[in-house]
């Protein structure tokens, strides 16, 4: 399969504000793309769209060619596609640990009675169980969450508590992967290890991913290709030196091009 | 042996423990709260008392027939819940607990005011149960619904209820169906206070619909939320605390209301958590008396 | 002469972030000051730090505005030393009139004669808002509600007058008139403080320049200066001089997963 | 004929004290969206103190200041020792904080007054208006008519007012507010004293129109004022006098047409679910959700 | 989890006090001191008190001085339960007297009746309460009695022809309206409509309207006094002409209180004769005036006399509960009270007694007639 999400002509509307018109997506598999664009572009609600959290007016999203503009966002979770927030939406009263595991709920194939299996250290687990414990297991190592796992996520450093979000959407074992902001308010060196990470996880998982971000230089190193939005409207998409050349991004960051001539 | 009047004062441990437990379901796991819990206790408890009193049935079918009823009514609340932001979801149960007594109270099929008097003691092995035995049944029933409940809480399920209550958006992100797990919660949570509903009937033989008013929902809370919600821990020892207390201060008895009130008040303001609950000031004060038992499990792990 | 507005050395946490790490900043009386920076670089946060509209923040540092402190103030009384607020994305109160919405401007004043004299002078300086002052303000467009919530701060008679990112979201007509109404409030004696996204537009009209990232400033200058500087477009687009992060050697062990 | 008039009366009357007690509420609804239930209590605390300054001065005219003044001041504690530092909590915490300090007040007043219901007669209670068979009695003009004048007033206070108006603007978006200058605290204590004060002298007209002062008259009123609350819209003050009427009106027709087949708070929350499932915004309920 | 429940259970059994012996006699008693229904409560507590103060000034029982031991029911089933238990298994008491209504009293007595302990209930009126019970006993007129003495009140004193109902909606309101119901056609009444009204209710206004337009004769109203000052008092408002009939729940001063001049004219069936030339009714009522400075209303009357039979049993039966269940069975035409001779207990344990009418002259009960007719007064 070569085209993994495909969106066409997607539309959402909010009162009057045009939050999104006529967005048109092919993501391939394997892909990082980049989304870019100033505040209030409408990049989140992109985001909100696929996941299913809003219901887009009009247009299509296939992933893997089934359309699912309509489904709900279990639903489309279920389908492979997971997502961290801009701020951080952890369940701050639970441990690292449970945080993770929750997101393994999509892969917990039994219905509400037999899912009442146990789970848990000492407890007797199943071979499904056993199964998703070591798959939490080997992220919480490949993140290095180890020293954390069982401590309340509210308590966490801010950059940790980042992490542990990026470790639950990979718990779902996702195809697509929706990252909102995920070096916002870190520091450097945090950042850093961040864009190793995912580019790890695009190497060795095969992990296609959406990705918004505002550090500039972290979108431009990572990205196969960039999105850049303003208005709600796509104005350029295409290699990362190419959007950054593109005049339609050069005026929506620094404005309008023509006035730079008299100042300069 | 024990004398009979402490088999009454813990058998109403016993039925306020599972009241507890029920709201520390649904609010504490869930998220959801129901201020009109003594509705469900009254359906339990009026489903118990005509299923042995106008239909000769055994107790022991009753009891889970009781359950089953009451889980029904929850289950419409649940659908009802899903539409409902939680405060107006609150204020909803509240205006359940109103009409489901005033339907007690007035459509003739349920004795209307009179209640429902000759409750038959329960049978067991062809004779009545003594008091002791029904304590008895009372604790086996309380240990069996902790278990259950602490079962619930280490699956998937609970796993995914404490997910919606923190956060109900990033759960569905997480391939969590909110409305079957928002509903469930309501099912379970009124099934055991239908269960408790039932107990009570069978214990006092006799009831009426003011027996569930709207003051018993906000002890029924209470008992919940001085506790602390989210944890089997928090429910049982606030229901034991508050059920136990007032017996020995019986001179408190008369400002009982003025001192829910303000338990509940001074709880929420300034140990949101409960008494028993996670980082209360007691449980950490206990913690640090019996030597960091986190601190040895953390290093084991 | 000491600067109207001092920010010494601010830093200030946004929730759990760390948002403002280290901030100066001199705004000299009648100019106008522009703070630069991409989405998230904490410019939103650096005003609402000097409107004090974060509790218990800044967490270090000094604001001095007219040579007093006023950190740690209320913003009432921020707001009645002078300093008026446009806050991002159009804030009007949408079901309540557009003269109501004038008159709150002028909240922290006393004096109803000069109040009325001043809703007036707004509604001059807006005719498209005197047309609908008894309209509710939810039904004006986006480029009216901005005209709006400058003539709001303006009933403050604001001797620094702080706008946030007043293109946002704006159709670049808009943008223009918007920068050309503002600085005629500057030729009027009113400083003006501006965060904005849109560098080429602010710096039009600025006279100074700041950029802001990671809650730090990292380039100030004239505005004519940074016009031309060649890192603007650098830490707007990511271009860069140095090698990619690609290049790096990376400093933890690699894990493998699966 | 007369039986409707009577009706008509009477369901103005019960109307018009629903519409005092419920503004209150609505009003910090609409600034807080706190569900503010021990509003119910500062009502009977203004109809005990009413009773009090009545009993000690012998005069009716001194039970309404008393009220006023006592009510402002416990509404404004209230808000500035309880709801003040729960206001941004999950809107659960305020609600069940409300419900334990209105179980406590009501509690608290059962043991300073005693259980029983205190008489409350005025000279005037007896006399009225009598047309053939068509009766209206002083007590319900006295409640009627006060009730309008209070209305008038508060449509004053909140449309023609600066604090009105910071009320207003508040309630659409506190930190814009605050930012052109708006202490809202301040603001939020000042409508706590103003809706309380209302609610103090709905508790002494109460007590006027039934002749009797009850510890626990503001139990049934707590919850019903959610009613009034849902169908009125949410914190529109406009919508929420109307839909007071309108309950005091249906209550009482269909009582006299049917009896109660239902007790009347069962009609009432009946009546209150059904809005919340159909219109989750109330039935005069405008404000759009982004 | 399970072991911390048994050992709070344990720490409850062991640091609770164990009722110590002593060689007074012993009497239980429950009232609902807190509750909605708390003035009826406290004024049962005061005639219960007065009550132990005369026995003990005549001598105690034997010898032996009484003790009466009280708690609060709080006019709750549950919470009387809790109660019962605690005055047998903890006080250990001889006999028990109810001053509570019928709620708690009938939630109570199958527990005194299982434990063998002598109960009577002085105003709960439920048909049920003593109901195939040997131990428990009723002094107070069943429910329904109260409805037929009202009946044949309104046709051989008022001269009526024509009712309408207000029932109260609770087990006391409909029991006493079905007296009623069932014996006025026999006394050529007509019942023009009945209406049911939620007790707590305070607003009448809209009811008492379309009674206006029925216009009765009589208006039968079932209530406790709360409810009955604010008919009294809207009837008057609406001008209603017909004679309101009440039952022993208005009696009590708090209805003067309520509703003022309104209450002039209203008649009630109770048990208390304030004209009564008994001895023991002069003593009382003078008593309770001088100690409260409140007239006594009948339910401290009646739970006076409760206390009065229980001591009376155990004096001539000894402190055998088979014994003194024997003696209040078998008492006939008993005196010593304040609320008229106690004819006869039947077979149920329900006393039969004349029933006094009362009518309101200037804000005060006096008597109006007094029904002897066996017919009416037996169970």
């Amino acid at each position: 399969m070569d085209v993994l999400l495909e969106i066409q002509g997607l539309s959402k509307n909010f009162g009057g504000l045009k939050a999104l018109s006529n967005v048109d997506i092919t993501l391939k598999p394997k892909e990082i793309l980049g989304v870019i664009g100033p505040n209030g572009a409408g990049k989140t609600t992109l985001f909100n769209c696929i996941n299913g959290l809003y219901r887009p007016d009009s247009g299509v999203i296939r992933f893997e060619g089934r359309p699912i503009q309509a489904l709900g966002p279990d639903r489309i979770a279920r389908l492979g596609i997971a997502r961290t927030f801009q701020n951080i939406e952890l369940f701050a009263n639970m441990r690292t640990m449970e945080n993770i595991m929750l997101g393994r709920h999509v892969h917990m194939r039994t219905g509400i009675f037999r899912g009442a299996a146990m789970w848990g250290r000492r407890s007797f687990a199943g071979r499904e169980e056993r199964a998703h414990r070591l798959t939490v297991e080997t992220i919480i190592d490949l993140l290095g969450l180890q020293a954390v796992r069982d401590k309340l996520v509210g308590g966490l450093p801010y950059g940790t508590q980042k992490l542990v979000e990026l470790a639950r959407a990979l718990a779902l074992e996702p195809r697509l992967l929706l990252l909102d902001e995920p070096c916002a308010g870190m520091t450097a060196e945090e950042k850093q290890d961040m864009i190793f990470w995912i580019k790890d996880l695009q190497d060795e998982l095969g992990v296609t991913i959406l990705l918004i971000e505002h550090d500039m230089r972290m979108v431009m190193d990572i990205s196969d290709r960039i999105l850049a939005i303003n208005f709600g409207r796509p104005i350029a998409l295409g290699a990362p030196e190419a959007v950054r050349r593109h005049p339609d991004v050069l005026e929506a960051y620094l404005g309008k091009q023509e006035r730079r001539e008299p100042a300069a | 042996m024990i004398p009979a009047y402490y088999h009454t004062i813990m058998t109403f441990t016993c039925i306020n423990i599972l009241l507890s437990l029920s709201i520390g379901v649904l609010a504490g796991y869930a998220g959801q709260v129901s201020l009109g819990h003594a509705a469900f206790m009254a359906i339990g408890a009026y489903a118990s008392a005509m299923l042995t009193v106008t239909f000769k049935v055994s107790f022991w079918l009753a009891m889970p027939a009781a359950a089953l009823v009451s889980a029904m009514v929850g289950l419409l609340l649940g659908v009802i819940a899903l539409r409902l932001k939680e405060d107006f979801l609150a204020i909803t149960t509240m205006g359940l607990n109103f009409i489901v007594i005033g339907v007690l109270l007035y459509a003739p099929y349920f004795g209307k005011a009179l209640g429902i008097g000759d409750i038959p003691v329960p049978m067991l092995f062809g004779e009545e149960m003594g008091r002791g035995m029904y304590t008895a049944l009372c604790l086996a029933l309380v240990a069996g619904v902790v278990a259950a409940v602490w079962w619930l809480q280490r699956s998937w399920i609970g796993l995914a209820w404490r997910g919606i209550r923190e956060a109900q958006d990033v759960a569905q992100v997480m391939g969590v169906n909110i409305a079957k797990f928002k509903i469930f919660a309501f099912v379970i949570s009124t099934a055991i206070a239908g269960i408790a509903g039932s107990l009570y009937a069978h214990f006092l033989l006799f009831i009426t619909p003011y027996d569930f008013g709207f003051p018993l929902s906000i002890q029924i809370l209470t008992l919940a939320v001085l506790g602390g919600l989210g944890a089997i821990r928090g429910p049982v020892l606030g229901a034991i605390l508050l059920t136990i207390l007032p017996e020995y201060l019986r001179f408190i008895q008369d400002y009982r209301m003025l001192t829910y009130g303000l338990l509940l008040v001074l709880v929420m303001m300034y140990q949101p958590q409960g008494l028993f609950g996670h980082k209360s000031f007691l449980t950490e004060g206990l913690k640090r008396l019996f030597g960091g038992e986190e601190k040895i499990r953390g290093r084991a792990a | 002469m000491n600067p109207l507005l001092e920010i010494r050395n601010i830093e200030t946490y946004y929730d759990l972030i760390y948002a403002i790490r280290g901030a100066s900043l001199a705004v000299d009386e009648g100019s106008i000051t522009a703070i630069l920076g991409t989405n998230g670089a904490g410019k939103s946060t650096i005003l609402k730090t000097l409107m004090g509209l974060i509790e218990d923040q800044p967490d270090k540092g000094e604001i001095l505005f007219d040579g007093r402190r006023i950190d740690g103030r209320d913003t009432e009384a921020i707001v009645r030393g002078g300093i008026a607020y446009v806050p991002e994305g159009r804030e009007v109160f949408e079901e309540l009139s557009v003269r109501e919405n004038l008159l709150l401007g002028a909240f922290t004043r006393k004096d109803r004669d000069g109040i009325r004299r001043d809703v007036q002078r707004v509604l001059d300086y807006f005719p498209v808002l005197a047309e609908r002052s008894h309209q509710w303000a939810g039904t004006l467009s986006g480029g009216e509600q901005q005209m709006l919530a400058i003539g709001r701060a303006l009933m403050n008679r604001p001797r620094l007058l702080c706008l946030d990112e007043p293109s946002l979201g704006l159709a670049p007509l808009l943008v223009q008139e918007i920068f050309h109404i503002i600085r005629q409030i500057n030729a009027e004696g009113v400083t003006i403080l501006l965060v904005e996204q849109n560098a080429r537009m602010a710096l039009a009209i600025a006279h100074r320049g700041l950029i802001l990232e990671n809650g730090r400033f990292v380039l100030a200058g004239s505005a004519a200066d940074l016009l031309q500087d060649p890192n603007v477009q650098e830490f707007y687009l990511g271009v860069r001089s140095t090698a990619s992060a690609k290049g790096y050697q990376r400093w933890k062990r690699k894990r493998r997963w699966r | 004929m007369g039986t409707f008039l009577e009706n008509l009366v009477t369901g103005a009357a019960l109307g018009s004290i629903y519409a005092l007690i419920s503004i209150g509420m609505t009003m910090v609804y609409g600034l807080l969206k706190i569900l503010h239930v021990a509003h119910a209590g500062v009502y009977v605390f203004g109809a005990l103190l009413g009773l009090l300054a009545f009993r000690l001065t012998g005069s009716i005219l001194f039970a309404f200041p008393a009220a006023v003044l006592g009510c402002a001041l416990m509404g404004y504690l209230l808000y500035r020792f309880m709801y003040r530092r729960v206001q941004d909590e999950k809107p659960l915490i305020p609600l069940i904080v409300g419900i334990g300090m209105f179980t406590a007040m009501g509690d608290a007043y059962r043991l300073a007054a005693g259980p029983y219901s205190i008489s409350f007669e005025h000279g005037l209670a007896q006399t009225g208006i009598v047309l053939g068979t068509f009766h209206i009695s002083f007590n319900q003009v006295l409640v009627i008519g006060s009730a309008a004048a209070l209305l008038v007033l508060v449509w004053l206070m909140v449309n023609k007012t600066k604090t009105g108006l910071a009320w207003r603007a508040s309630a659409q978006d506190r930190e814009v507010a605050m930012g052109i200058g708006v202490n809202s605290n301040y603001m939020f204590g000042l409508n706590f004293m103003f809706g309380s004060a209302l609610a103090g002298i709905a508790g002494v007209l109460v007590g006027l129109y039934y002749g009797a002062v009850n510890a626990n008259m503001g139990e049934v009123w707590a919850y019903k004022v959610f009613v009034v609350m849902v169908l009125g819209g949410l914190g529109n003050v406009t919508g929420t006098v109307i839909a007071a009427y309108l309950l005091g009106l249906a209550e009482t027709f269909i009582i006299s047409s049917w009896g109660y087949f239902l007790p009347r708070d069962a009609i009432a929350f009946i009546c209150m679910i059904l809005v919340l499932i159909l219109m989750p915004n109330g039935v005069m309920g405008k404000r759009k959700q982004v | 989890m399970k072991k911390a429940i048994v050992a709070a259970c344990l720490a409850l059994v062991l640091c609770l006090p164990l009722a110590a012996l002593a060689d007074e006699v012993k009497i239980g008693f429950h009232a609902p001191l807190t509750g909605w229904a708390a003035a009826d409560g406290q004024s049962a507590l005061r005639g219960a008190q007065l009550a132990v103060e005369f026995i003990n000034a005549d001598g105690g029982i034997n010898g032996n001085k009484v003790a009466m031991v009280y708690y609060d029911d709080r006019i709750e089933a549950k919470e009387s339960v809790i109660v019962a238990r605690k005055l047998i298994e903890s006080d250990r008491v001889v006999g028990v007297v109810s001053g509570s209504y019928s709620t708690p009293t009938r939630a109570a007595a199958p527990i005194y009746d299982r434990n063998k302990v002598p109960y009577i209930s002085t105003i709960g009126t439920h048909p049920e309460i003593p109901m195939n019970r040997d131990y428990v006993f009723q002094i107070a007129v069943m429910s329904p009695i109260h409805g037929r003495v009202g009946a044949w009140m309104a046709a051989e004193t008022l001269k009526a022809k024509s009712a309408v109902l207000l029932v109260m909606d609770n087990d006391f309101g409909s029991a006493v309206t079905d007296g009623f119901r069932i014996m006025a056609p026999k006394y050529g009444i007509n019942i023009l409509k009945e209406y049911n009204y939620p007790l707590g209710e305070k607003d009448f206004r809209s009811l008492l309207s379309n009674i206006k337009n029925d216009n009765p004769d009589v208006l039968w109203a079932s209530g406790y006094y709360e409810e009955a000052a604010q008919i009294a008092k809207q009837a008057k408002e609406l001008g209603l002409k017909a004679t309101i009939i009440g039952q022993e729940g208005y009696d009590s001063p708090k209805f003067f209180e309520l509703a003022g001049d309104a209450t002039n004219g209203v008649v009630i069936t109770t048990n208390l004769d304030r004209g009564s030339q008994s001895p023991m009714a002069q003593k009382f009522l003078a008593e309770f005036f001088k100690q409260h400075k409140v007239a006594a209303d009948m339910v401290a009357a009646s739970a006076f006399d409760g206390m009065l039979v229980m001591a009376h049993a155990i004096k001539t039966a000894g402190t055998k509960p088979d014994d003194i269940a024997k003696a209040i069975g078998e008492m006939k035409n008993f005196e010593g009270v304040a609320t008229g001779p106690l004819l006869a207990f039947d077979a149920q344990g329900v006393v039969t007694r004349y029933i006094p009418v009362q009518i309101v002259k200037d804000q005060a009960f006096t008597s109006l007639t007094v029904c002897k007719d066996p017919k009416l007064i037996t169970p």
